[in-house]
């Protein structure tokens, strides 16, 4: 049976209608992690037709991020409807038997993805000053929603609550740390360097705090617009529990402003700042931001590290993998930069 | 270092496997096979070399070298390892890379270049390395890569 | 030796130029910028090496060795140049079997292989040598290179 | 003006029909050497209208025989209409400013064009045991006719004459020395045993003999043929005076024999040099076929560096011309054996 077969037999299932039927499947391959595939779904429900956009969202065989458990996002995106500008989560699908590997569908937003790319010397993303202001605003108050939000309330037990801060930021160290080991292709002097600067600073966080929800990779390129709104904010893959601050440092990072000063492209780091603190997202620890900002270059490369090494052990024929060998190149100045080795830039 | 045979095999196949097959013109097709057989034969002719790593060698040495004079006890198994990779290292370049790395490595993680000098050579290294490695860097395709 | 870097930028050039405007597929395209780029990244960080030519130049040490002993006025400019190879030869690979090549033209030029021992000498050299490169070669695509 | 209307001016004035036209207008892309382009040109002569499809072949920028003269290949293929299969050759036009670079045009000639190359256990371009052997023949007596040819009749000043096959041994060692002079990337030890030995030997070739027109690269992948029949003997840019044997080594040659032991993948070596003199070419000197056998895999390591020089150059963008730098590494095998180095594997 084809994929588009099965794909039927599963929408006829979790709909009851034996007739349901889809069309115009397409798969997406943009992304760098997760399968993307869109279709329209056909299917009568008490009685009426449905005919509706559908966007699926598969389990890769080998990426940047595995190994991969679909649970904690498919909670996530579930807990938030309604708090914030997520995606409607349709159907959550474990049994590799159905398509392959796990996946969910959800309904299709409208919207384009503003890429946090821009060529040298070419017209940033989104060329309209004012708009990239009410973007940004937007998206900061999408973020203090996420990190308001009471998850204590909400069914999270797939999560593992932190203590506190500083026991947050000693995980997030660990699972990095945990990515970096399974995955190096030999010593990375800067990476044990910044590991080792890392439990440093860990040590001296505050543990007392507001641990929330945290989206893990907050960020243009990962939220659909239109015009200047928040359509909805994607790519829940490494939402976790921590410290708000960690999505914040994410967010402006060094790795999202391509050669400008802009957070994103969108607006510059301060303002980001302070249009988070403008919605309600209190006040703004500095040395918190930073030691997430290291965190952040290092994550990066322990991400890029994961997907060299799918191509290296040929779990992956996606060349595209591959680059991130010479690009990590590029991602030790961002850690230098984060560790003050270098001067900054652009802050 | 990623194996370059693998990228090279990774290359071979995706343009073989994905692009051949969507080629029109003789030409393009013509042309293709011979990047193919290039790249079948670079495969196994070439190594990892070229001033990048070049300098990221003498630049190991130069640390591993400052290192051994800095390091108090000369019994100590990483003080050991700095003095035999002073005098004798690997004679493959990319072998001396990766030793002299793993040194640093072990330097960092022993607390050795916590503070004082070691700290600000192994810093230097880092900074100097990731400089000149950045700026051999091609302007990345990655949009292009991303939208297809 | 051809300059790698020209191969890299010519099969660059091509694929940018000829191949990639035929292709359709998003995904395509994007395994071709992929490519791309890590061919771009190739250039300066790879030399020509690997078994093929370091077995050259081990066989190209030990002919020099040889030749010095065979050859009989120690003060002939040839055999100056060829004691000067093996006490101190070229660090760089590709250096050293150049300037061991160009030894041997030389002592084929120079009659010095025309018969006896350096005769039997060079010839094992060259049989040798092109032995384990055809034994390299991947089959070539010569076939589908002329037909497109 | 573009190619096409060029292409249409130049027929209009060699015609004298200022209505002429051209269609069907084709690049043909697989040589390695000179552009090759078919056409059908329409033109009225003597009242009658003409519909012709019409070959071009065109002096390239850069390639693997420069540097280019296509006045030798003109001269021979006018002097041998009737006495071989050539091609019917209608113009030649040394201006460059009328297509770019000098060309000729010559009739279409039916046929294919059977290449010396066979994939490893695939089938023989020619499967037919007796369509070879019978095609064999057919291009036995072609060489045949092109040696017997009195050339000294003709007109044919263009050619340098040596004074007999000693110094015509002479005068091919001198070309193709030339070629590998201008064009090597470093020193080739085994090319400069060759030489060596090259010399040796064409100092025992006997002076006196017969000097003949020799095509220079007669073999299996330059002609047309009809089933057993050959049409036309194509690619006369290596046409020049000088020993018979020089052909019939070439065409023998292990180049052209795949892994097979047959001598352009036709029929044994013995067999063709047996069909050769069943034709009335004489006997064969045996000494200065191996001569002509270690010359052409020498020659064909010069042209070879020519096209890797171009290439080097950056003078052509041709990839096809990079790939030579690895297959010299087996050519030298065929020198090896040449020389004797290695034992034959099939003679």
């Amino acid at each position: 049976m084809d994929f588009q077969a099965q794909l039927q037999t599963f929408l006829a299932r979790v709909t009851g209608d034996p007739a349901a039927s889809i069309e115009e499947l397409r798969r997406h391959t943009q992304g760098f992690s997760m399968e993307t595939m869109s279709f329209v779904g056909n299917w009568r429900e008490a009685g009426a037709l449905q005919k509706r956009r559908l966007v699926l969202r598969r389990q890769p065989e080998a990426g940047l991020l595995e190994p991969y458990d679909l649970r904690p996002q498919v909670a996530a995106m579930r807990a938030l409807q309604g708090v914030m500008q997520v995606p409607p989560l349709l159907w959550f699908e474990e049994d590799c038997a159905v398509l392959g590997a796990p996946f969910y569908v959800m309904g299709f937003v409208e919207g384009d993805v503003p890429l946090p790319m821009v060529a040298p010397g070419a017209e940033l993303p989104i060329p309209d000053a004012d708009t990239r202001e009410a973007l940004a605003g937007d998206l900061a108050e999408n973020l203090v929603a996420l990190h308001r939000f009471d998850w204590r309330g909400a069914a999270l037990e797939i999560f593992a609550a932190p203590s506190g801060l500083r026991q947050a930021a000693q995980m997030q160290i660990d699972v990095w740390r945990g990515y970096y080991e399974r995955s190096r292709p030999g010593p990375l002097p800067m990476l044990e360097r910044a590991f080792r600067e890392l439990d440093r600073r860990a040590r001296a966080i505050a543990e007392h705090g507001q641990v929330s929800i945290v989206h893990g990779d907050f960020r243009t390129g990962n939220f659909l617009r239109k015009d200047a709104h928040v359509m909805a904010v994607l790519d829940w893959e490494l939402v976790h529990l921590g410290d708000p601050m960690e999505d914040l440092a994410w967010a402006c990072s060094r790795l999202w402003r391509g050669q400008t000063d802009l957070a994103g492209l969108l607006v510059p780091r301060a303002r980001f700042l302070e249009l988070y603190r403008q919605a309600g997202g209190g006040e703004i620890d500095v040395a918190r931001v930073a030691f997430y900002d290291l965190l952040g270059a290092v994550k990066m490369a322990a991400i890029m590290l994961t997907g060299i090494r799918a191509f290296a052990d040929a779990r992956t024929d996606d060349v595209r993998m591959a680059i991130f060998a010479h690009q990590v190149d590029g991602l030790n100045m961002v850690i230098a930069e984060s560790l003050g080795l270098v001067p900054s830039l652009n802050n | 270092m990623l194996d370059l045979d693998r990228i090279f095999s990774g290359m071979i196949r995706v343009l073989e496997d994905r692009v051949l097959p969507e080629l029109t013109s003789g030409y393009a097709r013509g042309q293709l096979h011979a990047v193919l057989e290039l790249l079948e034969n670079l495969q196994g002719r070439t190594v990892w070399g070229g001033p990048l790593l070049e300098g990221e060698a003498a630049m190991l040495d130069s640390l591993a070298a400052e290192a051994v004079a800095e390091l108090g006890d000369p019994q100590d198994a990483l003080a050991v390892r700095l003095r035999s990779f002073v005098a004798d290292p690997p004679s493959l370049l990319t072998d001396r890379v990766q030793t002299g790395r793993a040194l640093v490595c072990d330097l960092v993680a022993g607390g050795h270049a916590d503070a004082g000098a070691l700290a600000a050579m192994v810093d230097a290294y880092l900074t100097n390395d990731a400089v000149m490695k950045a700026l051999g860097l091609k302007t990345s395709r990655l949009a292009e890569i991303s939208q297809g």
